[in-house]
């Protein structure tokens, strides 16, 4: 296998992110089906996301404080956790609330996750919040308090929450005089807030265009090109590790199954495809056969239901467990 | 019979063509969704806001200063939890200018658990409101009292709240709407297909709103007896009034006789109701689902300490929701952190046996 | 008298002008010197920007409901509000919180004004709420509703309260496709936020460039210059009022007396002083004579003392009104 | 004696070179201002802050999860209304991820009145604070608790709350704080001399700190008795808790022996030493500043209630702000709005003197 001229990055990087994709694919309409066959009250995730989010996850500088980089994600970011390593049964224990559920413990919905150790702070629901937090982070790694520090933060979210007011505090925060903040602002921009057009709302030539104010650098992605994504994610992620400078990346990606369950669910038409566009490309390319990419859906199809399986004879949380951890390490009512 | 979603949609509807309502309006809220619990489909003057919280206080408020009738949605109130300063201000308007501005503007919110919303789709918003002072608080517990507090909200003067219990939502009610079109199974069929929206495509659709819609009105700051009884007094609003309701019946069959008052208004409120009932019963217990610490329901059982303490024979009682950082996914995490029926029969039973 | 070429606008007005900006200064100062003397808690005002301020208010279409312009102001405001009118003692009730007050019944801090006839809603301390409240004002005399309405929405603020999210929140929803708002958004900046310098707070090149993201019309203006400040203020209006779309000004101006009483309220060097910069002018121009300023001056001066002489005689509120106006026409305790 | 501005900064300053304090941030917390109260003049590691609220918070909260021990200030509290849902986050942090995360970030922020503040620099937010699960939240009434309470803070693995009685920040103490340099009037003249920022050019002015500084700590969920007695208790915390004792020796010299308790941890609080009092005493008046309705007190009366109902010997009182709009401005506005000396005294008096 070569490099080809349809394709710039190594074959083999290519053969790794298309299995991530397939395996997050899959991982996602996994927790969709068990959200139909009600093993889950909610599912909400990230099918269409997997060629911005895999190279990601990739990219990350994976670990525990402040020389690794911060992850402020949310509810579409399956991918990216995956590509760093996470186990796609814990992520079925969480849509089935299991008391194994390693991220909240059978509390939060699916695709809400927390690895302390890989600095990845618990994904919330409230939309944009994670701007406003990550300018914690961010200023834990700030060049003029930590001058060698190596990590930076990540924030990702929607184009619809980019009209809270934290958006704009994250541009402002990052961007002091003298006191810039290493952060890669992400917007993943799939044109919808739930059932609201992003065209009805944004009177922005691009979301990206509102970091220039502030001197901060931006960039527009094509999120469903695998290679175009993984080259900005690289550059953007040296520049911030580098210069120790925010800089604000929108993406454009698509939106496979819709908002949510609360709206199906199902397959959406007319929206890319980007693992399907990147097999394409891979066919073309020659870097892998339609015949080697169905056994890989294949097993990962496979991988899938056993874990999902697994996940459902798992123990529920006990009842009286709820005040368990209001307070580090604390158990039982404390008063 | 209509259930509660259709109900606010009706009064809103009844609002735009009578009582001056130009802008409904939140995330969600105008086509194609409707909002979504739907309690805003197919009406006339809705859009969709921005994903802004603060912004559309902001825009309600301003639009309250206009003169411009409007009722802004924010989609949990578990999101209205970044506007509280706002809603100060609002509160404050006609206080602050000592008389000379009012504000009228409506604003309306789901609430509760019960739709295994989790950490960040299950959470209250009584204790916080209440503390607010210059607006007025509704929550209804049936679509006839949707119907009648939208209208009460829509014609009043000042910052009006109306709190939606979504897990009560979808529940049809056991009164006739004025003007709704029949109440048996073909009426709700007939009904749904006036003014629910169409699965699939509905950039066509258009409602068709029952003609005898009325003027009905639950006037602010009226309680309701929903059972009559002597010896323990339940006070409870939203989501836990039918449970309430429910415990009262069954209660009955074990001998005990079971008042339940349903607030309807949570500020003002109906003192007069609820100690009235409280001098006859002398035993009461106050149910909500809100966190339990520094609750509404405490603002309640201290008034009740205050103004009829010795008339009491049993500890006045709160039953309301654990003080834990969340309301957990998992089934048994939910239920033993939210009020059950079950809670409610067995505090109502401890307190109609305390003996001094 | 004429126009000369020193000066651009009719000679009329720039002597209104003047006599509104010397009677300004004169109500502020006196304000402080109530302050100083105990006859106030609090001072807070606008000392440094009457150059802008008095075009702004003798601009403003002054009246009461849609047709006319809602103005949304903050603590900094007293010299539009005298250019369209009020009474000085009245804002001298309010420095003495006496009953009398007609702005908020000595309830309220001074400067924080509240004149419904003129749609001037109560003036908050909290920095930036405004910009939220002026959204709605907006929608209510939006083009797409209300096609033939007269009045538009003007908001003013400072510098440093643009790092909140209500301000992002007002270029958001101004900005809308075919929802445009007909809004005069307004920074006043002095290159302060209480001690805190601008310049070591904002990324920004200069605070009207977030705008542009939105495609709003934005321009910056030399405050201190009153023909300057007009034209731009007229230009801006008609652009607001004909077009029904917002615009974004950002005008450089002077806190000649720091930022409140909590600072001193003293004279501060080294900031340029609108008053004395136009007064050259006027006299260069051959407007007015030194004297015939310095008669202007004696005049208000006088004015003021006596105003809040009369101020100090007038009665405290009555403690039993406390709940009064909780609700509107309420009087006393309702509950 | 050192007063509770330069208590606070006497303890930051000693959580910055012992404890790992590394960031105190807020608007004008840094130089030249040092605080609109003065507390954290002279510090290492202050900086001003963009004015923004939500960015403080949330600022705070990423510095925690990156365990860079900070101190963020809101400067009023009544600024603090706009990140309610990021306090409900920073709560949920440890609990949503069931353990794994925790969060050690201080927030502090002056509340209540009595600076004549009017609408929008007067108001308390223990009432909405109490309500927030995952928090603890102090409150002192004298320097030395504020600097043992700082440090406590400091040394906590959780979110803390350390809210400021703005009226009391300028008030001296009357027990020394472990190491500042002479108790009497020369002592104070040297600490202000060492650590208050001088008038005028401050550019190349530095703190002279104590030397003797200490880990001196008031460990949180502790209150305290600060007048012993018999015939009533009297449970507050900051602004009105030397008032409570004031009223306490004025009613001690007409005969009745009150007890006062400083509660000066709201949550977890001593609920200890508050039922054994009112065991003893039977009656109880909670004091607080807060608007009156859906306030903290009324948690305490419901507890009370719960655990103490049959041992009361009088009703328990509420004494807190009116439920007004605001505080207003002019000077009987403010004394009729907030609970004053004399309200104290007339209360305690009718409780002791209340027979059934
Ligand atoms: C503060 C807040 N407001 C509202 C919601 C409800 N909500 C959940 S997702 C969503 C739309 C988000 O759209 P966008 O930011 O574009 O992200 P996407 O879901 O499209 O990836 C809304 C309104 C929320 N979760 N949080
Ligand atoms: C929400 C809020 N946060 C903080 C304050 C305290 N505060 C009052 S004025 C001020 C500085 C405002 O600076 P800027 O916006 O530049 O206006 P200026 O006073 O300079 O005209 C601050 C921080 C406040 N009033 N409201
Ligand atoms: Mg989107
Ligand atoms: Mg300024």
């Amino acid at each position: 296998m070569k490099k080809t001229s349809e394709t710039k990055l190594d074959p083999k990087l290519l053969i790794k992110i298309h299995d991530l994709m397939v395996r997050g694919r899959k991982l996602e309409e996994r927790l969709i089906r068990m959200y139909k066959q009600n093993d889950g009250y909610f599912w909400i995730g990230g099918p269409g996301e997997e060629a911005f989010n895999v190279p990601l996850g990739l990219q990350v500088s994976k670990g525990t404080g402040l020389d690794h980089d911060y992850l402020h994600l949310h509810y579409r970011s399956s991918a990216i956790l995956l590509a760093m390593g996470i186990e796609p049964l814990d992520a079925f224990r969480q849509m089935k609330n299991t008391a194994t559920d390693p991220f909240s413990g059978g509390r939060n919905f699916s695709n809400h996750f927390s690895v302390r150790k890989w600095n990845v702070p618990p994904i919330t629901s409230t939309i944009e919040t994670q701007y406003a937090v990550a300018i914690g982070t961010g200023l834990a790694q700030r060049k003029s308090r930590r001058p060698n520090c190596k990590g930076i933060t990540l924030v990702n979210g929607g184009d619809a929450g980019t009209a809270e007011g934290e958006f704009a505090s994250s541009l402002v925060w990052a961007s002091r005089p003298n006191e810039e903040l290493p952060i890669l602002l992400i917007v993943t921009n799939n044109e919808w807030g739930i059932s609201t057009a992003a065209n009805t709302q944004h009177g922005e030539r691009s979301i990206a265009d509102r970091g220039k104010a502030f001197g901060i650098k931006t960039a527009v992605v094509n999120g469903n090109d695998v290679e175009e994504a993984w080259e900005a994610i690289r550059q953007a992620m040296e520049y911030v590790r580098t210069e120790r400078k925010p800089f604000l990346m929108e993406a454009r990606v698509s939106r496979l199954y819709g908002h949510s369950s609360a709206s199906g669910a199902n397959r959406v038409e007319g929206e890319a495809d980007c693992l399907a566009l990147f097999e394409t490309k891979l066919e073309k390319a020659g870097v892998l056969s339609r015949k080697e990419m169905d056994s890989i859906h294949d097993k990962y199809e496979v991988e899938m239901r056993e874990k999902a399986a697994q996940a459902k004879t798992e123990p529920m949380p006990d009842p009286g467990s709820i005040y368990d951890f209001t307070y580090y390490k604390q158990r039982g009512k404390y008063f | 019979m209509a259930n509660m979603a259709q109900a606010i949609r009706m009064a809103l509807h009844y609002g735009e063509e009578n009582l001056g309502l130009q802008e409904v309006f939140g995330e969600d809220v105008g086509p194609p969704l409707g909002g979504v619990f739907t309690a805003t489909q197919g009406l006339k003057t809705t859009w969709n806001s921005p994903l802004d919280e603060r912004g559309i206080i902001g825009a309600a408020t301003g639009l309250g200063f206009a003169g411009v009738r409007c009722v802004a949605e924010i989609q949990f109130c578990d999101y209205i939890y970044n506007t509280i300063d706002l809603l100060k201000i609002a509160g404050n308007a006609c206080w602050s200018s000592n008389g000379d501005w009012n504000l009228p503007m409506t604003v309306m919110t789901p609430v509760g658990s019960g739709i295994r919303g989790s950490i960040y789709h299950s959470h209250s918003f009584d204790a916080t409101a209440t503390h607010i002072p210059g607006w007025k608080i509704v929550m209804p517990s049936n679509p006839l009292d949707a119907y009648g507090l939208m209208i009460a909200c829509l014609k009043d003067e000042n910052p009006t709240l109306f709190l939606k219990p979504k897990a009560l939502l979808r529940v049809k009610g056991e009164d006739a709407i004025p003007g709704e079109p029949g109440l048996d199974k073909d009426g709700e069929k007939k009904l749904r297909e006036m003014i629910d929206a169409p699965l699939g495509d509905r950039t066509k659709w258009k409602a068709q709103w029952p003609k005898g819609l009325t003027d009905f009105t639950v006037p602010i700051g009226k309680g309701k007896t929903v059972r009559p009884g002597e010896h323990l007094t339940l006070v409870s609003y939203g989501r836990t009034l039918p449970l309430c309701a429910m415990a009262a019946d069954q209660l009955l069959k074990e001998g005990h006789s079971v008042e339940v008052i349903d607030m309807r208004t949570l500020w003002p409120y109906d003192w007069d109701l609820i100690s009235q009932s409280i001098r006859k019963t002398r035993r009461v217990v106050f149910v909500n689902e809100e966190t339990e610490v520094t609750n509404f329901g405490e603002h309640l059982i201290r008034r009740t300490v205050d103004e009829l303490f010795y008339e009491l024979e049993a500890r006045p009682r709160l039953l309301a929701g654990k003080f834990t950082p969340g309301i957990g996914l998992a089934d048994p995490l939910e239920m033993a952190t939210q009020p059950q029926l079950q809670n409610i029969l067995e505090m109502s039973r401890e307190v109609i046996q305390e003996r001094p």
